[in-house]
């Protein structure tokens, strides 16, 4: 047990969703939901999260944000995309501006649909990218231990 | 009707002139908005507003040959919704109180509302 | 001497497992206020846990050295404390690990961290005088800098350093960073520094700086103890009070600018903090 | 430290959910400058009126802000009926009322919250968004959404409400508007807000006008210019009368939203009682063809749907202009001189709802 599951930490970031899945991630902060009982925390800085949440399809600008954002991020980390444009670019998908989700600069690992996904569906998804960051420990441990078996050798 | 909308058609060598006698009547700058509505014919609408009155002034512009003057030394947020006629339709203006360049907006297609319609996204 | 090293090193040990529960209830009561569940009581524990696994990430080779120095001097300082040192040596051992700790800032890239040491540093600007003007009173009441002499003083220090006593507590919501003084970093995120001194730092360094936090705590809050050292039961429960209180501050008050910060802590420690020490002086006659 | 720094505000920041992006170009903590730069959430909606019908937009246009999303996809219908001259039902003319009503509450409980986190004081965020939740509830119950209501369609709306369920909503305002009260309290007499927000990018009633602000913040000047003057919906029913202050400041605008807030229960509880029966839409036929400039009061301001149809099902043109739009080049003007521990504040009292700016 590396704790992860008992403290996640989110990051969150915006990129070209219309705000309705971006509130409903604040309102899964705020009293009726309070996602802190499960200690997560919404952090605002990558280098203290685990977990990305993008909301929305990722555009010509804000592609390396989202990059740069992920590449911040300490190992293990997660990302999930939260609503259903982060999924496949939704209702906006042939915008010209609109170059898909997330998925198409970084790996995503859970997908959360829904427009707007409710806070419920959120947590779900935070809740579920637990278990693939305890899964991405155990796996970063393991090649850290082989890597020295090597280097022994 | 909820309002009525008159529209005012002017010349581009009149429209700076047209837009002071708005500045000076005190009429808020509501928006200003480019259509494309032939290949090379765009309107511009310069929209006001005098206490909850609406009116319109508008051009017509061929952006290959005309190069339409800012209004931002008069309107000063005027330079927003230029730059952003600028980057959506390539309409070139002049004199913006702060000109992005064409970086206003970054798009993966340059001067997307002008290209023919219809034509789909690559 | 065995005793007090018994002390000091109960201290080490025993500290931050202390600091950490007072952190996991301060969230838990915080979260009640806001009208919230709140975290589990052992939440500070996990999360520190989990940063020391995580990948350390780097923006400067040597930033992560300061903060070891940081962790150091803290929990020196708190040794020095507890084995009944002198209180000035305390100090000046808690002042330099600040030092550590904002130029591990300024060694950070990102500007948020660099604004974060500034006003780190005004706010150590403002606490300073007050702090120092807490131990000459502890010295014209007592006669001794020693906390070992202190402690066993048979008056109640607070009957006649009332004016320290709350001079202090006003400097303990920056030292503990509760709002409205938690300029330079914030326990919520939410801020417009983003988490300030503590934004370059990521996984086990940050593990470190909330561990020292937890120290931090603790011996603060023993030298509120020191103001009831002669009756154990009333500093207990001033100990309780005053951390309640603090909470209770942190959230009923809006975040103020680092003026404020600078300005009022002064003006207590011109009012409160040397009125105190000059009355004593009258009533002393030294 | 007196040497110029640049300090990247945003586009990802904890306090703004927003992507906006500043450099604020800073000496002591007293920002000099402030260079934005748009985009991030630019998706080119506007174009997608030649691939939807002007039926289907309105799902997008709904869409294009998820805070006020109820007003947009009444604008954009609003522009369309008025083009295709389409009397609406009065029943569904007063159900949008009620709706925009109940979307300004919860918008401006988010931001009084948002602007609570802003000068750091998170218990208030949180109460603030407690008693916002009681208002989804009620609109959840009424609409089926949450933040995107989708009742909106050309020529009426998708739902009705019994007239009991309304006269019980209406009650259940009374007591929800108390315990709003207790909360805005706080923001307008606690000491602390106070000194964050008196004072602080301060607008003057000329500026305001000139430099096109629009909604609070073009009020909070001491103007008194809201759309909802203009009578449409049911508006010309329940006159409104526009709130303003005169200060100019963040405090100003506080105070202009929150009375705000009590305005919209107000309404809808008038609009309750005089609610007639009867359909809830007509039926559409033919397409639209001339143009229209459809102007409605938001939350944020005024929004303003440039439509244009060439008589085909699809629009030749759509244009958004959102009150955000219209707020920002006011709010570049008052930044210069302040300090970066007010930009936060500065900036959400324009209530930024980017994604409605860039489409």
């Amino acid at each position: 047990m590396a704790y992860f599951k008992k403290s996640p930490w989110i990051i969150h970031y915006d990129a070209t969703s219309c705000n309705g899945c971006d509130i409903e991630v604040l309102a899964a902060l705020t009293p009726l939901y309070d996602v802190e009982r499960f200690g997560i925390i919404n952090t605002g800085n990558p280098k203290h999260a685990d977990i990305f949440l993008v909301t929305g399809a990722v555009n010509e600008q804000n592609k390396m944000v989202v990059k740069n954002i992920y590449d911040q991020m300490p190992e293990p980390k997660a990302v999930i995309a939260v609503g259903i444009c982060a999924c496949s670019g939704g209702i906006f998908r042939e915008c010209y501006n609109v170059l898909g989700g997330p998925d198409s600069v970084i790996p995503v690992d859970i997908y959360v649909p829904g427009c707007a996904a409710r806070p419920e569906a959120i947590i779900d998804g935070v809740v579920q990218a637990l278990g693939i960051l305890e899964k991405k420990h155990l796996a970063r441990k393991e090649a850290r231990k082989q890597h020295d078996r090597i280097a022994a050798n | 009707m909820i309002e009525s909308q008159p529209t005012e058609i002017v010349t581009l060598d009149r429209l700076k002139d047209a837009v002071r006698i708005k500045w000076a009547a005190h009429a808020r700058l509501v928006q200003i908005g480019c259509t494309k509505t032939a290949e090379d014919q765009y309107e511009i609408n310069y929209s006001f507003d005098e206490n909850l009155k609406f009116s319109n002034l508008r051009i017509v512009v061929n952006p290959a040959t005309d190069r339409v003057p800012s209004i931002s030394d008069i309107y000063w947020n005027a330079f927003f919704y230029e730059n952003e006629v600028h980057d959506l339709f390539g309409i070139t203006i002049e004199g913006m109180a702060i000109d992005f360049k064409g970086n206003f907006y970054r798009m993966a297609v340059k001067h997307p509302f002008a290209a023919p319609a219809g034509q789909k996204k690559s | 001497m065995s005793v007090r090293l018994i002390s000091a090193l109960s201290f080490v040990v025993f500290a931050p497992l202390i600091g950490g529960l007072i952190s996991g209830i301060d969230r838990r009561i915080t979260a009640r206020m806001q009208g919230r569940f709140g975290p589990p009581v052992l939440q500070p524990f996990y999360d520190v846990y989990k940063l020391l696994q995580k990948e350390n990430v780097i923006a400067r080779v040597r930033q992560n050295a300061y903060i070891d120095f940081y962790l150091l001097f803290v929990i020196f300082s708190g040794m020095l404390l507890f084995a009944g040192q002198d209180l000035l040596l305390f100090i000046f051992s808690l002042t330099l690990a600040s030092v550590f700790f904002i130029l591990a800032a300024f060694k950070g890239s990102s500007p948020y961290s660099l604004v974060g040491a500034q006003r780190e540093l005004l706010l150590v600007m403002g606490y300073e005088p007050m702090v120092l003007f807490a131990a000459v009173a502890f010295y014209m009441a007592t006669g001794s800098f020693w906390v070992s002499k202190i402690i066993v003083h048979p008056v109640l220090l607070i009957k006649l350093l009332p004016g320290i006593f709350l001079g202090f507590f006003y400097i303990l919501t920056i030292k503990l960073r509760k709002s409205p003084y938690d300029l330079s970093t914030s326990h919520h995120g939410h801020q417009e520094l983003v988490k300030g001194l503590t934004t370059e730092f990521a996984g086990p360094s940050l593990a470190m700086i909330e561990v020292a936090h937890w120290y931090e705590t603790v011996f603060l809050l023993a030298f509120v103890y020191l103001f009831f050292a002669a009756t154990p039961w009333l500093g207990a429960l001033a100990v309780v009070v005053c951390y309640f209180l603090e909470i209770l501050i942190d959230n009923v008050f809006a975040r103020a600018k680092w003026e404020v910060a600078v300005k009022s802590s002064w003006l207590v420690a011109a009012v409160l903090g040397f009125g105190n020490v000059a009355v004593l002086y009258l009533l002393k006659g030294f | 430290m007196s040497k110029r720094t640049i300090i990247p505000f945003g586009p990802q920041h904890p306090v703004l959910p927003e992507p906006l992006h500043l450099d604020l170009v800073v000496e002591d903590e007293i920002v000099v400058e402030a260079v934005p730069s748009i985009g991030f959430i630019h998706r080119g909606l506007e174009k997608l009126v030649e691939k939807k019908d002007f039926n289907e937009f309105v799902y997008v246009a709904e869409r294009i802000c998820g805070i006020c999303s109820c007003i947009h996809g009444m604008t954009y219908c609003q522009g369309v009926e008025e083009i295709m001259n389409l009397q609406v039902p009065g029943r569904a003319k007063y159900l949008r009322t009620i709706w925009g009503e109940f979307s300004r509450i919860h918008s401006h409980l988010l931001w009084l919250g948002l602007a609570a986190d802003a000068f750091g004081f998170e218990s208030l965020f949180m109460h603030s968004w407690r008693i916002r939740e009681k208002i989804l509830d009620i609109i959840e119950e009424t609409t089926g959404g949450r933040v995107i209501f989708g009742t909106s369609k050309v020529g009426g709306v998708r739902r009705d409400v019994t007239n009991e369920r309304l006269k019980e909503i209406s009650v259940l305002l009374k007591t929800y508007a108390g315990e709003i009260k207790e909360v805005t309290d706080i923001f307008l007499n606690d000491n602390s807000v106070k000194h964050r927000l008196c004072g602080v990018g301060v607008l003057s009633k000329d500026d305001a006008l000139m430099l096109g602000a629009v909604g609070p913040m073009l009020r909070a000047s001491g103007v008194a210019q809201d759309m909802r003057k203009l009578g449409y919906a049911a508006y010309n029913d329940i006159p409104v009368e526009p709130i303003i202050d005169q200060s100019g400041d963040c405090y100003g605008r506080c105070v202009v939203r929150i009375k705000e807030v009590f305005q919209a229960i107000d309404i809808i509880q008038r609009a309750v009682d005089k609610i007639p029966d009867g359909p809830i839409d007509m039926k559409v036929t033919g397409f639209p063809n001339g143009e229209f400039f459809a102007r409605t009061e938001q939350p944020r301001g005024e929004v303003i749907y440039y439509i244009r149809g060439n008589g085909t099902k699809h629009l030749q043109r759509m244009r958004v202009r959102t009150p955000t739009f219209a707020n920002l080049p006011a709010i570049l003007k008052v930044i210069p001189g302040c300090s970066v521990a007010d930009i936060p504040i500065l900036l959400l009292t324009i209530d930024p709802c980017i994604s409605c700016t860039e489409r």
